[in-house]
């Protein structure tokens, strides 16, 4: 298992190629299911011109290892990989990136959605955008489910 | 005798402060704590955090605990 | 949208990766939601040492091609690929793709599920497994919800 | 005035073929497609698709369709 929390840009897709060989098994886990989310340029019906995303250093680590664990335990996981932007953002790049390893699909897809879920409504990070007339703090997620 | 505080976000912005120092003298929870470091009154969807994992406004803290107050969470 | 089915191994992060540079409007698509299924070497209790995966040409395409219509105006998403192999496989190459882009992650979560499931159900594909004993054909997929 | 059938997979094993075409005279629908090319009893859990698309076993065919005929699908 790996949680990242990174300041810099990172291209999720090499991210997941990179784990899986370098830390999965070859024809042990037969499913990978991978959620990336990425700075849009709109946001409730206004443009976005660039994000900080804050964070609880300590805790957020803390937090999402507990979650990822708890995932991990209960749908018998093979792997998980957990990437998170903090700092500056700017549309288009990718800010957290969620994937799962198991052997039957069913485990990696509930885990992987489970994980989403519960970063976006435990895990100490906070938006805040600039619009063309100001910044403003992102107030809630919306659901997921 | 003293307990750590922390602001983030919103918070943060808010008081002024991102971290301070209160007395613990007098404090017996997280609620103390929030009304000792902001002179406010708690607010009731704020969430709260001592020694880095949630906590109810209401649960008891001891002397040298970082108490941490924040906004709804907004990551991913 | 891209469907494709293929007779060589291919990389499926490079895949979404090439997919969303060529096809995706920077900023707008928030969410990807990805499921991979790769080839595991056991199956059933038994050792897998390689597979051969028929389909039905012409019949597969446009079956894919309906299930990924109807998920993608169901769920308003901006765009979705979906991969899959055929011919033989060894452990550990992948079989399939399943990639959704949306605003929002809901609907790329319930889409790429979705599509996965009414793929595996209704897109006219056989697996063939050679074990040391021999070969058997694989009888049922097993459920994924 | 014919009937282009198809089989796949196990079922093409256990037919010995993969294509073949009957004469369309004196059948109705997909299964009596399947009994003349098979000279065997429908099995009931067996996919049909006339045309490329899925079908009832008891549709009705017509001359030049292309009717095949294979077990459940284990794709993905």
């Amino acid at each position: 298992m790996r949680i990242e929390i990174r300041e810099n840009p990172f291209d999720p897709w090499q991210a997941v190629a990179d784990y899986r060989s370098s830390h999965l098994t070859i024809g042990k886990s037969g499913a990978s299911a991978v959620f990336v989310g990425t700075m849009r340029d709109f946001n409730e019906g206004d443009d976005v011109q660039a994000m900080v995303l804050e964070h609880y250093p300590g805790m957020t680590e803390k937090q999402l290892q507990a979650l990822v664990d708890q995932s991990m335990s209960a749908h018998n996981l093979d792997d998980a990989l957990v990437i998170h932007r903090v700092g500056e953002l700017k549309p288009g790049e990718d800010i957290v990136l969620v994937a799962t390893f198991s052997a039957h699909r069913k485990a990696a897809f509930d885990a992987c959605r489970e994980i989403m879920e519960a970063l976006k409504s435990t895990a100490p990070f906070w938006k805040k955008e600039t619009l063309a007339s100001g910044e403003r703090w992102v107030e809630k997620n919306t659901a997921g489910w | 005798m003293s307990i750590n505080v922390r602001f983030f976000a919103s918070l943060k912005e808010r008081i002024g402060s991102a971290a301070l120092e209160i007395d613990a003298q007098g404090i017996t929870t997280a609620r103390d704590v929030w009304t000792s470091a902001s002179g406010q009154e708690a607010d009731e969807e704020m969430l709260v955090a001592i020694n880095k994992e949630y906590a109810a406004l209401d649960r008891t803290v001891a002397d040298g605990d970082e108490v941490a107050f924040f906004p709804p969470v907004t990551g991913g």
